[in-house]
């Protein structure tokens, strides 16, 4: 074997940098992409059950959250975080969460304050301690209560899908005080056909979208099942009590936005605990918070305040249910001195 | 101790001069603070009633709690209308206090809401008179001050005869459309306006005749 | 009868927390809010020392200023025996047990210029609050001032982590965040009658 | 001369609420509207003039461990005095929306605040100023939060519209509103201060909101 | 022998990319130029015991012990010693070095005697492996002599031998079971006889049946057990290991000691039968050179001191200029960026990476995912751990066990976000030594 | 007049009550520990060694610390400091820190693309950081993270310049430094050697451009009093430091006045420090 057969390495371009130089090729926009295509089926039932402005509604949030969140980065200093996906869910998920009758100019305001105040002034994705969309819509429901909770009742199935909004207004299920009968029937329910928040009412949609990122392991199972198995059980008991003042948990958990917020929204890796003894408590607290806001609270519905809440809870519950690393006795949140 | 007396003492004269400075301002203030307050009520009572009133007298009858009639007579003492005042605690924010004019015909001269605590800008649509100024108006002099200023929920009331109302529903005579958003505290102010009609239809003779 | 105890002690703890809903207490609230140990320290502090006050003043309300025609004094007659009776209690701590000293005593000084204990000793006395009514509500309206810091700390500990923007740095972002709670907390409204 | 320099010291440099943060609660509180910024920040001016005064002028004799009680006697003798003042001439919705907030001037750490790091240690002439600056630049801040607060949540500024289609944004009279707005009153000033420190070449660290920022007690100290 | 094996938290699966395992060890051939290094080992370096000009033998002993935590250095072949200078090493810091210019003769120097092991006392065993310059040889260079010396207090009952080979693309190990499994074997009975294990146990993951099989066959009888484990990475991790093999849990900062267990790798354990059985001291160790870039890939047995760039031409050069050169597995090895590095006694493998497996960090923030949580089979928290240690939060880490990291790097492989996870635990970790050590001295 | 009376009572049993306490539990503050206070910058930046401010001035009063350790202090405060605690007042030196280093990327070769934190310790544990002198400043900033008065540029150029005006010599840099190349020099001193490197003036040629190659010219020229040389490694006696002129005879131009030539210095100065360091910080 002589020398000049043998070709040498260039070391001139060589990068150095720390171990692992393997990677198995995830990436938060990939996450983000696959969050948006799981919200797609409850995204398609929203504008198959509202008209076509519910598009729009989306559109107008998705937009807006992009350009606030190019705009801030910009205005920090820093590059342009667009790319992450994460703004563009977060527009999505507003849109889903409002009535399909708000104005755009609504959206854009729900928009400004979910991104701006939810999110960019703690840095961006990732430091924010409450989730973005909810800050967005709570704000919106305290500053436009009119707006945000007129409901509209959705097209008629027989009617053209172009054909505009339905003028009617029409009370959403936890709206309207519980008389002992239902309003809508339980098929409604399920699929969808009542009023609300236009990407919340499809049950079968978000589970769909919801399982798709159980499975995909997006997300833990832990949170919506707890969420939901809470809201059911005190729902359930508060009914059995007193069947003509509360409604059967059935209908609780098929409507409002329990669906969209447990496998979407509590969901959200950045604002909940990180672990699965946390991810339980996470999804307890938010049950039990639901549904306390529902029967007695003066809200009809309580999923977006127990979400932003327990928000406020994740650091503590993180630091209480870190996991003991191997060969430690104690836990290190534990230890951390009070 | 020398040092403890001298603490004493001069923390018991900063209170003497104090204490002495607000009896001072006790005594002088007694008058006008209970006359602000009686001006605050009797403001709100005169809106209601006609401009002639000269004089109101508070009635001293047998009613629920949070119920009460006030009878205005003319210069010369003639009964001109009543006033009632009821309240319900279902607002929004709680309690909903109202009064509600009735000529002697049983007919509502007007209704006012003298305390709420309901959501300003949303609840206050049902609630409040309050003359709503423009800027531009005022600086240009174009802005009068109303006696009465309107509200489009609580002038639905005016003219009609004291009975009980229904909000959005029952006959002609008894509905009274609400305003969306707002249906809580319409809810409230009715029941309020319910509650003095229903004590005023019943004591009706009682009413008049004192004097 | 308990119902109403039940409303009172919910509504004051989360529907009117002192912090969040009715804006008392804010400079404790955000200055010992830095670290969990200080706000774990303090709200324990705030809970005993407004348990105290809230009983003392109802009592000399009903048996001294009101039979006396003198609520006009409340004001200063309430501040005066706040300060007093946080100088004797952080004394006796102080004597009696040291451990509790250094857990909650520290903090007692911070306590006389708070809004909070007086705040909560005015709205009962203009409540006409029974004296257990008093005691019950001071009490429960601590607790939730001490949810609230405890909460707020947590908070504020991660985002001290996180990389806010210089000039939202400090006092800016802690009003902000402080915000975002309060808006979470408007959704216990109506609850407890 | 030097009385000038104390009463403007108040308005901006030393401004209690945008740069010493003092008397949060108030500022936060009753800061929804205009007017009520503006009552509230006359009621406190008068406290704090009053107090200041007094203080200055009785400072020599109290002795230095009554000194805070001896204070906050006088300060709740002024605040008595402006809360029956108040009931007896002032609008009476501004008497019920201001509230307990009267009272509570007694702990607003301003008041003593000023007690202690100036009318406790200054002529009653000087202190009369340091007050009323302080007073006005109080009012001042509370005004200007107040009228955005108000102009966001109401459209109106001093209950005058100023443009008859504005949607109110009724967060702004909650208290997040007030939270929020505060919260970007302080940016900006940081901001304006960052820049300053820059054109200087320093560098400019907001201060961190804690108790290093308050001498009433040894907290934070370590 | 198939017992129900017990399974570690957390790990990772990563391509295994053997691509070098049917390629036979083949013996490098003499250079003329060594760089052999003073500290090829943790701790303090050898003390060179022979000046400039000097001639050696191969296997004299050139570097002594130089302190308690250290091992001895011997001439890799027959020379004069050129000079007594430095050279860069791995991690990018300079080593004290010897350079040899070897006489192109390969005389080797008067053996130490073959001692008789069976009968051999321990101490005279573990006086061998000092002298004959052994450290661990899968990846910390621990000087084995300190470690088969356990404190009087601590009894070892089981001894691990570690042929687990996990890191993927390596397969040194696994050449050396297949070819010298008998040395294997013999060195695993030597070491448990210092001990006084009564257990010895050989690990080695499931993807090497060939190596099972032999190992097994080989083993029958001699009281070694042999144990096929799950393959997962960072099975050869020695806490895991242990775990994996026995359920025992080295505690929070101990070693695996304290839970009676001594963990040696088998090409260590092949270095200790030479050293004992043929009086070899340590001076070449089989290394994997492998990566797409390179030409023929392949396992070779390379004196210490063969600059890397011998062993890349041995392997046929590239045919693509690789981005990054690698000492160690992907998993671990550290990236270097100059090809006069000499072969230390802990390399075990030369990896290069074509520009299409190249890894680029970035940092965004963690976006709290969990992922590093449920793979570090430390069970920490590396994703809050790495947001307060960009703060600089390093009495925060401490508290949150940062010391326990065994920066194998499972958190940063599967991190979405693409963190320098590895880097930040290794900085903290830094960091908190420094820390503990300055507040022992003021205490002092 | 009952008013009157309660509030004098009430007056009076709060005297008592605080008379009693300070009485027996009253702890005497020191006045003199306040007044030393005062003429203490209170940025707690720790360079006097002792955990912030406070603890320092409680040390001084108690005698068990000696004044000058604050370097933020001016030499005005420090001789007041002086007559307070009756102390004979020390010589005042103020000092700088200096990076001494001028390898930029333009000077010194780096060896590899190093990808990893923004950190110099973090750096150095991956193949030492990649740059070819593995001496020279990896530019990372560590140094200018933790100085508390924001007196540390770090230039694009991959170097740290510290900014004399606003170094008030906390020292806390020094430590900072994984590579250890920043000194603390008098704030007088006008001339500089910009290379710490030992090694032989042809290993260095190798990896920089702007090292110091030990060729003597300097000592020759400013005297051996004034400066001397160690190895290969020019040093300025900083006892006795040379004249500013000397600088003209280094071919290298690592003997400088400047941590950068005048020119870029113009330019970089409007950019703050405190904003390039964030851009720095991962
Ligand atoms: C912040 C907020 C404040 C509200 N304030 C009032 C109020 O003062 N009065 C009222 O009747 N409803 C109030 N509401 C309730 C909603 O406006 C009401 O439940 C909803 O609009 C139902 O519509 P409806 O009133 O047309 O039935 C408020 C809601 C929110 C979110
Ligand atoms: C600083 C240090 C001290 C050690 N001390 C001992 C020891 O006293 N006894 C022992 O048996 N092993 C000791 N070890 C060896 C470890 O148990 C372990 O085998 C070695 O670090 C190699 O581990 P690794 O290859 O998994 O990184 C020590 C290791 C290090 C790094
Ligand atoms: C993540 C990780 C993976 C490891 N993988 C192996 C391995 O596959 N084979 C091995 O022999 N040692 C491996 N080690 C080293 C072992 O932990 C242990 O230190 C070694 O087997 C001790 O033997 P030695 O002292 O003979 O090197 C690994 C260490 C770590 C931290
Ligand atoms: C499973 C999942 C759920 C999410 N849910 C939300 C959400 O409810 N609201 C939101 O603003 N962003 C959501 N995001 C996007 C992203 O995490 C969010 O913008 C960050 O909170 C911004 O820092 C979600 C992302 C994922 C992966
Ligand atoms: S490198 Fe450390 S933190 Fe990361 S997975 Fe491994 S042990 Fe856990
Ligand atoms: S894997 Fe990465 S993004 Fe996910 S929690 Fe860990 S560090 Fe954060
Ligand atoms: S540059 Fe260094 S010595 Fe100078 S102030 Fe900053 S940290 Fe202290
Ligand atoms: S001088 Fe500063 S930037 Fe340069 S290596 Fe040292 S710490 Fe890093
Ligand atoms: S102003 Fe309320 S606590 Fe300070």
């Amino acid at each position: 074997m002589t020398e000049t057969t043998v070709r040498l390495p260039d070391t001139s371009k060589l990068v150095v940098s720390s171990s692992p130089h393997f990677h198995d090729g995830s990436s938060v926009r990939k996450i983000m992409l696959l969050v948006i295509v799981a919200l797609m089926p409850a995204c398609l039932a929203g504008v198959l059950t509202f008209g076509p402005r519910a598009l729009w509604v989306m559109l107008v949030c998705v937009v807006a959250c992009m350009l606030v969140e190019a705009i801030c980065t910009k205005l920090q200093g820093r590059t342009c975080t667009l790319g992450d996906g994460s703004a563009a869910l977060t527009g999505l998920l507003l849109g889903m969460n409002l009535p399909v009758t708000t104005p755009a100019w609504m959206c854009v305001v729900g928009a400004i304050i979910a991104i701006g105040i939810g999110k960019m002034i703690y840095g961006g994705l990732g430091y924010n301690p409450f989730n973005p969309a909810l800050v967005g819509r709570v704000a919106l429901l305290m500053a436009f209560p009119t707006a945000m909770t007129t409901w509209v009742a959705p097209r008629s199935a027989s009617s053209p899908l172009w054909a505009g909004v339905d003028s009617v207004t029409r009370a959403t299920p936890l709206g309207t005080p519980w008389t002992g009968e239902q309003l809508f029937s339980t098929w409604e329910l399920f699929i969808g056909r009542t009023g609300g928040s236009l990407g919340e009412t499809c049950v079968p949609a978000l589970v769909l979208g919801g399982l798709l990122l159980i499975a995909l392991k997006i997300i833990r199972w832990q949170v919506p099942v707890c969420f939901i198995g809470t809201v059911a059980v005190i729902t359930g008991i508060a009914h059995l009590a007193a069947p003509e003042q509360v409604a059967p948990p059935l209908l609780h958990i098929m409507s409002g936005g329990l669906m969209l917020g447990a496998f979407f929204m509590a969901t959200d890796m950045v604002t909940t605990p990180l672990g699965r003894t946390g991810a339980v408590i996470f999804g307890v607290g938010c049950g039990v918070i639901t549904a306390v806001i529902r029967l007695w609270g003066s809200y009809p519905e309580g999923v977006s305040f127990a979400i932003l809440i327990m928000n406020a809870f994740t650091p503590l519950i993180d630091r209480y249910t870190a996991g003991k690393p191997f060969g430690v006795i104690s836990h290190p949140g534990r230890e951390v001195k009070l | 101790m020398k040092d403890i007396i001298r603490l004493c003492l001069v923390l018991a004269a900063v209170c003497f001069c104090g204490a002495a400075a607000l009896v001072y301002v006790n005594a002088k203030t007694l008058i006008p603070r209970q006359q602000a307050q009686q001006t605050a009520l009797a403001e709100s009572l005169f809106m209601v009633l006609p401009p002639e009133t000269n004089a109101v007298n508070a009635l001293e009858l047998p009613l629920d709690k949070g119920l009460s009639f006030f009878l205005a007579s003319d210069e010369e003492g003639r009964p001109l209308a009543v006033a009632g005042q009821g309240s319900t605690n279902t607002g929004f924010g709680g309690e909903v206090v109202v009064l509600v004019g009735l000529e002697r015909d049983g007919r509502i001269r007007g209704v006012m809401v003298s305390k709420h605590s309901e959501t300003p800008g949303l609840g206050t649509k049902a609630t409040d008179r309050k003359q709503v100024k423009s800027l531009w108006k005022v600086l240009a002099g174009k802005e009068k001050d109303l006696d009465f200023p309107p509200n489009d929920y609580l002038d639905i009331y005016s003219g009609r005869q004291a009975g009980s109302f229904v909000l959005g529903g029952g006959s002609a005579e008894q509905r009274i459309d609400g305003i969306s958003g707002a249906t809580t505290s319409c809810q409230a102010v009715l029941a309020a306006v319910n509650r003095v009609c229903d004590a005023y239809n019943k004591n009706r003779d009682a009413i008049w005749a004192a004097q | 009868m308990v119902a109403e105890y039940f409303g009172l002690i919910v509504g004051a703890i989360l529907v009117n927390n002192f912090v969040l809903s009715r804006i008392l207490g804010i400079c404790p609230f955000l200055g010992v809010s830095r670290k969990l140990s200080t706000a774990l320290g303090m709200g324990g502090a705030v809970i005993f020392v407004m348990t105290l006050t809230g009983f003392v003043t109802a009592l000399v309300q009903h048996y001294v200023l009101l039979p006396l025609d003198l609520m006009y004094l409340r004001t200063i007659v309430f501040i005066l025996l706040i300060a007093g009776l946080v100088q004797i209690v952080e004394v006796l701590l102080q004597r009696l047990s040291a451990p509790l000293y250094q857990a909650l005593g520290i903090y007692l000084p911070l306590i006389t210029t708070n809004c909070a204990v007086l705040g909560s000793a005015i709205i009962c006395a203009d409540s006409h609050y029974s004296v257990i009514k008093s005691t019950v509500f001071c009490s429960a309206s601590a607790v939730g001032f001490a949810l609230a810091l405890l909460l707020f700390a947590s908070v504020r500990e991660k985002i001290e982590l996180a990389r806010v923007p210089r000039s939202l740095e400090g006092p800016a972002i802690a009003l902000l965040t402080a915000g975002i709670l309060a808006m979470a907390f408007t959704g216990f409204s109506g609850l407890g009658g | 001369m030097s009385a000038t320099k104390e009463f403007l010291k108040g308005l901006w440099k030393e401004n209690p609420v945008l740069v010493l943060m003092l008397g949060m609660c108030p500022t936060l509180a009753v800061s929804s509207s205009a007017k009520n910024a503006l009552g509230m920040g006359a009621a406190t001016t008068f406290v704090l003039v009053g107090s200041n005064v007094a203080i200055s002028l009785v400072r020599k004799v109290v002795p230095d461990k009554v000194r805070i009680p001896c204070y906050i006697v006088i300060i709740a003798v002024f605040v008595t005095i402006v809360e029956m003042l108040m009931a007896a001439y002032a609008p009476p919705e501004l008497n019920v929306t201001l509230g307990i907030y009267i009272p509570l001037i007694v702990v607003n750490c301003i008041v003593l605040g000023r007690a202690e790091a100036f009318a406790s240690k200054n002529s009653p002439w000087l202190s009369l100023f340091d007050g009323l600056g302080m007073g006005v630049g109080f009012t001042l801040a509370l005004m200007a939060l107040g009228a955005v607060r108000e102009f966001l949540g109401a459209g109106t500024i001093f209950e005058l519209q100023l443009f008859p289609k504005w949607e109110p944004f009724l967060l702004m009279q909650y208290a997040p509103g007030a939270f929020f707005v505060l919260g970007f009153f302080l940016a900006g000033m940081n901001m304006l201060r960052i820049r300053r420190a820059r054109l200087e070449g320093k560098t400019y660290t907001p201060p961190s909101f804690d108790c290093s920022q308050c001498n009433l007690c040894e907290l934070g100290k370590d | 022998m198939t017992k129900k094996h017990l399974r570690f938290y957390g790990g990772v699966q990563p391509q295994e990319s053997k691509i070098a395992s049917g390629v036979a060890i083949v013996s490098a051939p003499l250079l003329a130029t060594y760089v052999v290094p003073l500290q090829q080992h943790i701790g303090v370096p050898a003390k060179p015991v022979v000046a400039k000009g000097d001639k050696v033998l191969r296997g004299q002993l050139i570097g002594e012990a130089g302190g308690f935590i250290s091992a001895a250095v011997h001439a890799p072949t027959s020379g004069i010693v050129k000079e007594i200078g430095s050279c860069l090493g791995p991690v990018g810091n300079q080593l004290p070095a010897l350079i040899l210019e070897s006489d192109g003769e390969d005389q080797a120097a008067e053996p130490m005697s073959a001692l008789d092991w069976p009968n051999a006392s321990p101490d005279e065993l573990r006086k061998r492996v000092a002298e004959a310059g052994i450290v661990g040889m899968g990846g910390a260079a621990f000087p084995s002599a300190v470690k088969l010396s356990p404190p009087q207090n601590k009894t070892i009952d089981t001894l691990i031998l570690n042929g687990v080979e996990c890191e993927p693309c390596l397969t040194a190990d696994h050449r050396l079971m297949l070819e010298r499994p008998e040395q294997v074997i013999i060195g695993a009975r030597i070491t448990a006889r210092i001990l006084g294990a009564k257990q010895v146990i050989i690990a080695i993951e499931a993807n090497k049946p060939d190596a099972v099989a032999l190992l097994q066959e080989k083993a029958a009888g001699t009281g070694v057990e042999v144990r096929s484990l799950q393959v997962r990475y960072p099975q050869g991790a020695e806490k895991q290991l242990i775990y994996s093999l026995t359920g025992r849990k080295v505690p929070s900062g101990g070693l695996p000691m304290d839970v009676g267990c001594v963990v040696q790798n088998v090409g260590t354990g092949a270095a200790i039968c030479e050293a004992v059985c043929d009086g070899k001291p340590l001076y070449e160790r089989v290394t994997t050179v492998t990566g797409t870039p390179l030409v023929a890939p392949g396992n070779w047995r390379f004196r210490v001191g063969t600059p890397y760039l011998e062993a890349i031409k041995l392997a046929g050069g590239v045919k693509t200029d690789p981005v990054k050169i690698i000492s160690g597995g992907p998993m671990m090895g550290m990236a270097v960026y100059s090809l006069d590095i000499p072969i230390l006694k802990n390399c075990s493998g030369i990896l290069l990476l074509a520009a299409d497996e190249l890894r680029q960090y970035e940092s965004t923030p963690c976006i709290r995912c969990g992922r590093c949580n449920d793979t570090c089979p430390m069970a920490m928290m590396p994703g809050i751990l790495s947001v307060q240690i960009e703060k600089e939060r390093f009495e925060l880490a401490e508290q949150w066990h940062v010391l326990d990291c065994i920066e194998c790097g499972c958190c940063a492989y599967g991190c979405p976000a693409g963190r320098p996870l590895v880097q930040l635990m290794g900085r903290a970790k830094a960091a908190v030594q420094a820390a503990r050590k300055s507040r022992t001295a003021k205490k002092a | 007049m009952t008013a009157v009376f309660i509030l004098t009572l009430i007056g009076l049993l709060l005297g008592l009550a605080i008379a009693l306490t300070v009485h027996y539990f009253g702890v005497p503050t020191d006045p003199l520990a306040e007044q030393v206070a005062e003429l203490i910058p209170g940025v707690n930046c720790g360079a006097c060694g002792f955990a912030g401010c406070n603890d320092y001035v409680e040390a001084l009063v108690a005698g068990k610390a000696k004044p000058g350790h604050c370097p933020s202090q001016s030499a005005d405060a420090l001789q007041k400091m002086c007559e307070l605690l009756g102390v004979a007042s020390e010589p005042h030196s103020e000092k700088v820190a200096v990076v001494c280093c001028s390898g930029t990327d333009q000077y010194a070769i780096r060896r590899a693309f190093y990808n990893g934190v923004n950190d110099c310790h973090s750096a150095m544990q991956v193949a030492g950081g990649a740059k070819g002198c593995v001496y020279g400043c990896l530019g990372l900033g560590s140094c200018s993270r933790v100085c508390p008065f924001g007196a540390i540029e770090m230039r694009a150029d991959h170097i740290a310049v510290v900014h004399p005006e606003l170094c008030v010599g906390c020292g806390k840099c020094v430590t900072a430094c994984p590579r250890r190349i920043i000194k603390l020099v008098p704030k007088s001193a006008p001339i500089h050697v910009f290379c710490i490197s030992p090694e032989r003036g042809a290993v260095k040629r190798k990896v920089c451009n702007a090292a110091c190659i030990g060729c003597r010219k300097c000592v020759k020229a400013a005297g051996e009093k004034q400066m001397f040389i160690n190895g290969f490694l020019a040093s300025v006696n900083y006892e006795n430091p040379p004249d500013v002129n000397v600088v003209t005879v280094c071919p290298t131009q690592v003997l400088r006045t400047e941590a950068q030539p005048a020119a870029v210095a113009a330019a970089e100065a409007s950019a703050s420090p405190a904003a390039a360091a964030t851009k720095t910080a991962s």
